[in-house]
């Protein structure tokens, strides 16, 4: 097969990994701030970025980076680019403001730039994005683009002149063929992706980076948009605790298996 | 606290520029009256604690943005605090040190992010270590070492490496000097290994606060689970995290902790660490920033008017350890001390600090340059300082500019005069 | 006009790394919140900043600005809104790179310095050779060539070691067309010791009691007087301010005299200056120190009148007093008379020497100045009513003067209560002639006081007139249009020489040349007329 | 205005409308003692008052005339007021009231005509004393000597150039009157002086000292109608010493050791020739006193002032005579051959009678400039080439130096003395003057104040000097009325 034209569809969030009280919730504004933690990739974009390197190195071809929001990271950015894609497609728009879009206009806004940038064999994003954790949007962009979609995948190859994808199920995987163009959503398992070297992070600066403009693509978010929040509160956390007492650990833990059955905990 | 909330703070700049230079009790001379490396390097006034300040004030008032240029110049600096040390002299409503944190940590909610320090970051979070080295070498440094396992084997004191000293291959002998200098005094020391982690001061400098925290909470879980009541570490970085920054995110390591200098003089005064061997040499003493103004502990937020905070809250880098380093060298036979110009609160930093070692070099290298020809200066046969990131940058320096200086770190010249080693040449390698 | 031009030239002038334009670079210049009675407190964002490192790029620099039509404002340590850019399209000339002592002769009693040598760095190095150096009371960050060349120069140890203005020699002037002009035996033989002539003096046109703060060109190096220092080649202390530690040094001795009212106060500091005896004198009011040692303590007793009442009068003439003797014996004799004439004008003189912890945090806060920018404390910032220095009788009127017009401010709680009464009192060569400047105390961040800045100056403004005083800030050109018509016109003659140097106008130089009118607007009109009135009342 | 424009009587009668027929004159006599070595002026006008000054200046510039002001009596020694050919002279001589004393800030306001006799009579009473030059001629003016930045004998009082003149009133070649220093205003002087002030600060007004560049100008930028002069007080104790040496280096250590701490009051250098010029009535009884004196004496004194004035002078003392002996020199209390009594005239009192310089053989050259005490004994070598190549002999040439600006550097000052019969001696005291000039210039002598044939070796050298010297001058002087000719003004008028 000739070599894969790839898009890999990436959202900037802030780091999922910070701690809890980087999370700051501004009630009236109905946002998240985070705090003292700094935009990453979304993880599961970061795998699908992944999962598209490796194709390019078994099969050759080129892995373009779309990403579309507001404020974006060019340290970000450079470094997904660094890892081992060719070049960096950026809608930055404050209309894009990740908590402004919904899945169905995120999908919108990306199905107008694909079209718009054109000649895709395969395009991949992340199963879900781990700031909203929906999942909806790679399906989405396949249902404007009109082209099959594979969720979860777990591994992609190519095969003939398609993809074999495995798709991970709760309880093991399924897979699935499909022809090109197709859009696959990943999962975790594919692997982490790879850490660039500082030099390649350097070197990404010189890599082509476009702009995009939603005037451009000519379409509107906001008109897109079928989500509205209605209110944004942190989840209280009760804690209550009880001391299980006990003559000996094992009656303790027999107790602790009684209570946690009475709480329908178990 | 965010950019915006220092507000008072930066728009109460007065541009006196006392935070270019030592305070003006203690200028000695025309060559080392300057206390910032990064204004003295790169000269525009955006450099200095001031300029970074107005900066701040500049993009919160809207008047510019934030962008790489801005980036470099909040980061071109070692945050070694001597700015603050010298405002603090004039000014109470203004922390300084404070804003250039929230200036980093704004950079990095921005994603303004210099991309050195996000490999420094990711190796953090992937190895537990600043340098991305495997977590499970982590203990190799004290293999064959007659020490505990702090996990399971219950020690009372805990020893705490840091990064630098368990994986910088040429500071290998130094701490593991430390140790058998420890065990030399009879103390039950246990070391986590391989289950040590990065304290976390690393990241909350660079801006990366919330990764921090992380870190700070794994070192209180791990420390409890020691069951050691006494911390000790050999690394002033980690010392400054421990003894400031972790009380400043509210969170309690429940040990008494010492940073080795301070244990070695209070071994030595109760008589269990005998320095009797002579070391003839002329000495001078680098103050660590983060062993100096940057380890004074941290004394409660205060909320509202500074202009009314009493003085016991108001960081000056006073209360620094200054005196227990000084004291040991004292009382090792043969040594004598001269100091040089900028010392104590107002010292020069090494250059290695607040990520400027990883993301320019050159200029960490100038930095330390400078701090050896003032040691020159003093007539010193030997700098002696105890921070693995400042003896690491000297001795490179010292390669580098071929100066005839020997650097060690202070436990080296201690376990010497122990009984337990000798000086190997130049730099005790 | 050509800006990017421009930028490009400096750029292959000085290299990347000495020009900016970066705006949050730029406005690291334009931010200068003191001394600024504008309440926005920004001043005019620069079009570049560069860093020149000789004189020969000074030079360049400044006929780059001629070239293409922008104006250049120079500074040395920077510090106060005088330093900043007053037109649209202007280079800030940063000297930061010329900051090197050139020479220290010993013998002839003078150094040679760059713009940006700061007072404690010169200090420091003269005292290693038995010598020391002028320090202005805004305190040891300052430049000592800037001072000298540019701007004012008063300080506490002026009744030994003059005024900035009067301790120049030699005078290396990069002159607003990119020309070079030594003054004194510079220009003759390159040599420094000297200032004026041949024939008649450029020093007179350089500066006057006030400098022309960048109008007039660039100042690269100059040669300053410097004094006798009996004291330590080097001081071993401890501490950096409030909490220095450190023995008394021999032959110093150090006083704190308090007289009971105006005339015993005036009356001694007469016969102090004519028995030469000072090193260093500072006449204040006792409250004056401790707003500043105690801003917070300051800030509870705010209108208690009582305890105010007490601070303020009982130790209001107030009179620190620095002996550095060259021997023994001179101490004693010092000592001696001091102890006369205070006894004789019915005051009492406490010896600081003698309360170890005080005399450790004053003196290299009075020998160093480091002690004035402590003024700070109280709210974070200050301005001062000063006026052109005369005659002791005059300067103390002057403090009674201010201190009337800062009660009304801070009765309203426009200005912080420092007890109103806080001179910066100070003789000069031996009390031939005196300064007094009141400071007055408020944070720049509270709008309110902001508010009061404007209305306070034109009131001191119209005080001085009043008391036949220049006002200080002729610097200021709406002052300037006041004065000059009440002073020979001195405002055409700068003119005159500004055009004469400077034929392109390539100087930013609103501060030493232009005329503005005050805005009266908001402004009581009672004192509008009174103003009026005083202009009048003091032609000659 | 009076008179027909262009004519000499025309003029006369002009000015006579000025300041009254009585103080205009064209007497050849009168004119000739004013034309020193210079040419005739065509007139010579006596103004009473500050502002018929002004009104003459004004008439200059309408009539394009030459104003030479002089205010000292004759002889005019430097040239700076020798004229050139037609010139008016406007002798202020006339102007000699003392309009302000003031005690308790030690300063005069005085008329340029003014002379340091009279000054000091007038203050000796109040407790103070004059700063003035060593030995000026009887008639000199206080405020002309102030002008030419002629140094004076106490270098601790002399902290900057312009000492001891404080604030002027002058008028501008312009025909503008001017205020220099804190009597620039607001305010009348009267004014003034009841809110306390005394026109004792010397700065400004403003951001220009414009008094810095009428003093050394030789009259060329305007007239000054007032000044104070800054006074100080009158020691009630008072010693004086003598150091005598034939090493001049031991003297100059000794300089920098004593006036670094301001301990000496009067302090001044003076070879045997000059000394003994100074104190004799002329050349033959100077002869004999030279031969008595050691090559250099250090002339010093040490003062004790109102409290405690002995104790003052004992410590002084212990603390001098400290510094002589690590100088190695000893410290005495006479000099052979002359009662203290002459040298305290000599210090404290203006020539009695004839002008000292005058005394010796009738006609003198003199040549001074400023150097550093450190570099006098190189400036002495290239004098004495100088002698020996113009076979002059060195023993009667008088070395005076006097510090000033507490000592940061000196005035150097050679006296040749000849009678002005014997025409070969003034010429070849002219010729080696004339040489010795140029040759100290490029040794580092600093002429700052340049009469005559030294402007051009002064000028010369500063080409960037010369050119704001006349944007000053055409500022000031636009019309070019004032003393033309002088200083660098060549072309000017």
């Amino acid at each position: 097969m000739s070599e894969l034209n790839m898009l890999v569809c990436v959202k900037q969030v802030p780091d999922p990994e910070g701690p809890p009280s980087a999370f700051e919730v501004d009630r009236e504004a109905r946002r998240v701030i985070p705090k003292g933690i700094p935009p990453v990739l979304s993880p599961f974009d970061e795998n699908a970025l992944e999962a598209a390197i490796r194709l390019k190195e078994e099969h050759g071809g080129s892995v373009t980076l779309l990403s579309v929001g507001s404020g974006l990271s060019r340290a970000v950015m450079l470094k997904a680019l660094a890892s081992g894609a060719d070049r960096l497609v950026l809608l930055d728009d404050p209309a894009c403001d990740r908590e402004k879009l919904d899945a169905q206009a995120t999908a919108a806004v990306l199905a107008a730039a694909v079209r718009s940038l054109g000649g895709f064999d395969l395009i991949l994003t992340g199963r879900q994005a781990a700031d909203t954790n929906a999942g909806q949007v790679g399906l989405g962009l396949a249902e404007m683009l009109g082209i099959p979609a594979v969720p979860f995948a777990r591994k992609v190859e190519v095969k003939g002149a398609g993809i074999r994808v495995e798709s991970v199920l709760p309880d093991g995987y399924a897979v699935y063929e499909a022809e090109l163009p197709a859009l696959v959503t990943v999962s975790h398992e594919v692997g982490d992706l790879r850490y660039p070297s500082l030099m390649a992070i350097k070197q990404a600066k010189s890599l082509p980076v476009e702009e995009l403009t939603l005037t451009g693509l000519g379409v509107d978010p906001a008109s897109e948009t079928r989500l509205e929040l209605v209110s944004l509160v942190p989840p209280s956390r009760e804690r209550r605790c009880r001391l299980v007492e006990a003559d000996s650990p094992e009656e303790a833990g027999a107790r602790l298996a009684e209570l946690l059955r009475e709480e329908k905990i178990l | 606290m965010a950019l915006q909330d220092y507000l008072r703070d930066m728009e109460g700049c007065s541009r006196c520029s006392s935070c270019k230079w030592v305070p003006f009790n203690q200028v000695k001379s025309w060559r080392f009256a300057k206390n910032c490396p990064s204004v003295t390097r790169h000269n525009l006034h955006a450099f200095s604690g001031s300029g970074k300040m107005i900066m701040g004030l500049s993009m919160v008032s809207g008047r510019s943005e934030l962008n790489d240029t801005v980036t470099e110049i909040i980061y071109r600096c070692q945050l070694c605090g001597a700015c603050d040390t010298a405002c603090k002299v004039y000014r109470d409503d203004i922390d300084l040190m404070d804003v250039l944190l929230a200036l980093r940590a704004h950079c990095v909610e921005q994603g303004q992010l210099i991309p050195e320090h996000m490999l420094t970051i990711d190796a953090l979070k992937r190895e537990d270590n600043v340098f991305g080295e495997p977590k499970a070498r982590r203990g190799d440094w004290a293999e064959g070492l007659d020490v505990k396992d702090a996990v399971g084997e219950k020690p009372q004191v805990l020893f705490h490496a840091g990064c630098r000293y368990s994986y910088d291959p040429d500071l290998r002998e130094t701490v593991r000097g430390a140790v058998r200098l420890l065990r030399s005094a009879g103390v039950d020391l246990g070391i986590a290994g391989a289950d040590e982690a990065c304290c976390g001061g690393r990241a909350f400098e660079l801006g990366y606060q919330g990764e921090s925290e992380n870190f700070a909470d794994d070192m209180v879980s791990r420390v409890k689970a020691t069951g050691a009541s006494v911390l000790v570490t050999a690394c002033s970085d980690c010392y400054a995290a421990f003894n400031y920054l972790y009380p400043r995110m509210g969170k309690e390591l429940g040990v008494e902790l010492y940073h080795i200098t301070q244990y070695l003089e209070k071994l030595a005064g109760e008589g269990r660490l005998r320095l009797r061997q002579r070391v003839p040499k002329l000495v001078t003493w680098h103050d660590p920033c983060h062993l100096g103004r940057k380890s004074e502990p941290f004394t409660g937020e205060w909320k509202g008017d500074k202009l009314l905070r009493p003085v016991t809250m108001k960081r000056t880098g006073k209360k620094g350890v200054y005196d227990a380093p000084r004291n040991v060298l004292k009382s090792i036979p043969g040594i004598e001390l001269v100091e040089m110009e900028r010392i104590k609160g107002y010292a020069w930093c090494c250059g290695a600090g607040g990520g400027v070692l990883e993301a320019f070099p050159e200029f960490a290298a100038w930095t330390a340059a400078e701090r050896i020809e003032e040691a020159l200066a003093t007539g010193a046969e030997a700098l002696v300082t105890s921070c693995p990131w400042c003896l690491r940058i000297f001795r490179d320096a010292v390669e580098e500019t071929g100066a005839l200086l020997e650097v060690y770190d202070l436990t080296e010249l201690a376990l010497v005069s122990a009984g337990e080693g000798v000086l190997a040449g130049g730099a005790a390698r | 006009m050509s800006v990017e031009e421009a930028r490009r030239e400096f750029v292959e002038l000085l290299g990347e790394e000495n020009v900016s334009w970066e705006p949050a670079v730029l406005d690291c210049y334009a931010w200068q919140p003191t001394f600024n009675d504008d309440p926005d407190r920004w001043v005019k964002r620069p079009v570049a900043v560069v860093l020149p490192s000789s004189t020969e790029e000074v030079q360049e620099v400044v006929r780059i600005c001629n070239r293409h039509g922008l104006r250049f404002k120079s500074f040395s340590t920077g510090w106060g809104a005088w330093n900043g850019p007053t037109f649209d399209n202007v280079v800030q000339v940063d000297l930061r790179r010329m900051d090197r002592i050139v020479e220290i002769d010993a013998k002839n009693m003078y150094a040679v310095i760059e713009p940006y040598v700061n007072g404690a760095q010169l200090q420091a190095e003269a005292m290693k050779v038995g010598l020391n150096t002028h320090i202005i009371g805004a305190g040891p960050n300052c430049s000592p060539l800037a001072s000298a060349t540019s701007g004012w120069g008063v300080g506490h140890d002026s009744i030994y070691m003059s005024y900035s203005a009067r301790n120049l020699l030699g005078v290396e002037w990069v002159l607003p067309d990119g020309e070079v002009l030594r003054l004194g035996t510079l220009g003759s033989s390159g040599e420094w010791f000297n200032g004026d002539g041949p024939g008649p003096s450029l020093r007179g046109i350089m500066r006057g009691s006030c400098g022309a703060l960048s109008g007039l060109g660039i100042f690269t190096r100059c040669a300053l007087k410097l004094y006798n220092w009996p004291g330590p080649p080097e001081m071993e202390i401890d501490g950096i301010m409030l909490d220095a530690k450190m023995e008394v040094p021999e032959n110093i001795g150090y006083y704190m005299c308090f007289f009971p009212d105006r005339k015993a106060f005036s009356d001694a500091m007469y016969k102090l200056g004519e028995a030469e005896i000072a090193y260093n004198a500072l006449a204040t009011s006792f409250g004056g120190y401790f707003d500043i040692l105690t801003p917070r303590l300051f800030r509870k007793i705010e209108h208690a009148d009582s305890i105010r009442s007490m601070i303020v009068n009982t130790f209001k003439y107030t009179l620190a007093i620095l002996f550095a003797a060259n021997s023994a014996r001179e101490l004693a004799y010092q000592e001696k008379v001091l102890h006369a004439i205070v006894r004789e004008h019915g005051g009492f003189a406490m010896d600081v020497t003698r309360i170890k912890d005080f005399f450790s945090m004053l003196f290299m806060s009075f020998v160093r100045a480091t002690i004035p920018a402590l003024v700070f404390r109280m709210g974070g910032s200050f301005s001062t009513a000063l006026d052109r220095n005369d005659a002791l009788d005059s300067q103390a009127a002057w403090r009674e003067v201010v201190r009337e017009i800062k009660e009304g401010y801070i009765r309203k709680g426009q200005i912080l209560d420092d007890l109103a009464d806080n001179p910066y009192f100070v003789p000069y060569e031996n009390n031939t002639w005196c300064h007094c400047e009141v400071v007055y105390q408020y944070d720049p961040r509270d709008p309110k006081h902001r508010e009061a800045l404007e209305p306070i100056f034109l009131d001191v403004t119209i005080a001085a007139i009043e008391r036949c005083m220049e006002p200080l800030f002729t610097s200021d050109p709406r002052v300037r249009r006041l004065i000059s018509p009440l002073a020979g016109n001195f405002s055409k003659y700068q003119q005159a020489i500004s055009r004469g140097l400077d034929p392109k106008q390539a100087a930013d130089n609103t501060l030493y040349s232009a005329e503005a009118d005050f805005d009266f607007s908001g402004i009581d009109p009672q004192r509008v007329r009174r103003l009026q009135e005083v202009v009048e009342q003091r032609r000659w | 205005m009076a008179g027909k424009k262009g004519s000499k009587s025309g003029l006369r009668e002009a000015l006579a409308g000025l300041v009254g027929p009585d103080a205009v004159s064209d007497s050849r006599e009168e004119l000739e003692v004013y034309a020193g070595a210079g040419e005739m002026p065509a007139l010579v006008v006596r103004p009473s008052e500050a502002a018929q000054v002004a009104e003459l200046v004004r008439l200059a510039n309408r009539e394009k005339l030459n104003l030479v002001p002089v205010s000292s009596g004759p002889p005019h020694i430097h040239g700076g007021s020798w004229p050139l050919k037609g010139s008016v002279i406007v002798d202020l001589s006339g102007m000699r009231r003392i309009l302000r004393t003031d005690r308790r800030n030690k300063v005069a306001l005085i008329e340029p005509g003014v002379t340091f006799g009279q000054l000091q009579e007038a203050v000796e009473p109040l407790g103070l004393r004059v700063l003035k030059p060593l030995m000026p001629r009887a008639n000199k003016s206080v405020i002309a000597s102030a002008l030419e930045r002629e140094p004076i004998t106490i270098p601790k009082y002399h902290w900057d150039m312009n000492d001891p003149l404080l604030c002027t009133e002058v008028v501008f070649g312009s025909g503008e009157v001017f205020r220099t220093g804190s009597a620039a205003g607001p305010g009348t002087l009267e004014q003034q002086w009841a809110e306390g002030h005394a026109q004792k600060n010397p700065l400004g007004p403003a951001q220009s000292d414009l008094v810095r560049v009428v003093q050394g100008a030789q009259g060329t930028m305007g007239v000054v109608t007032w000044a104070t002069v800054k006074l100080e007080v009158k020691p009630q104790a008072r010693r004086i010493y003598f150091l005598r040496e034939s090493d001049l280096g031991k003297l100059i250590d000794f300089s920098y050791r004593v006036l670094r701490p301001k301990q000496t009051d009067e302090h001044l250098i003076l070879n045997r020739w000059a000394l003994a010029c100074m104190l004799s009535e002329g050349a033959e009884e100077a002869a004999r006193l030279a031969e008595k004196q050691a090559p250099y004496t250090l002339i010093y004194t040490l003062s004790g002032y109102e409290y405690f004035p002995q104790e003052r002078v004992a410590y002084l003392e212990e603390d001098v005579g400290r510094a002589a002996q690590v100088s190695g020199v000893v410290p005495e209390r006479e000099i052979p051959g002359v009662p203290l009594q002459r040298v305290w005239e000599m210090l404290d009192r203006p020539c009695s009678g004839r002008y000292w310089k005058e005394r010796v053989r009738g006609g003198w050259r003199e040549i001074f400039f400023i150097t550093t005490l450190d570099r006098v004994p190189r400036m002495m070598e290239v004098m004495g080439e100088v002698l020996k190549r113009h076979a002059w002999p060195r023993e009667e040439v008088g070395v005076y130096i006097q510090p000033m600006q507490l000592g940061r550097n000196c005035h150097l000052e050679y006296g040749l003395f000849f009678d002005p019969e014997d025409a070969d001696a003034a010429a070849k005291a002219e010729g080696l003057c004339r040489e010795a000039a140029a040759d100290l210039a490029d040794a580092g002598a600093f002429f700052s104040r340049p009469y005559g044939g030294w402007a051009e070796v002064a000028y010369s050298r500063c080409p960037d000097t010369v050119k704001a010297l006349r944007m000053v001058k055409d500022m000031l002087d636009p019309g070019g009325v004032m003393n033309r000719g002088k200083l660098c003004f060549q072309e000017v008028g």
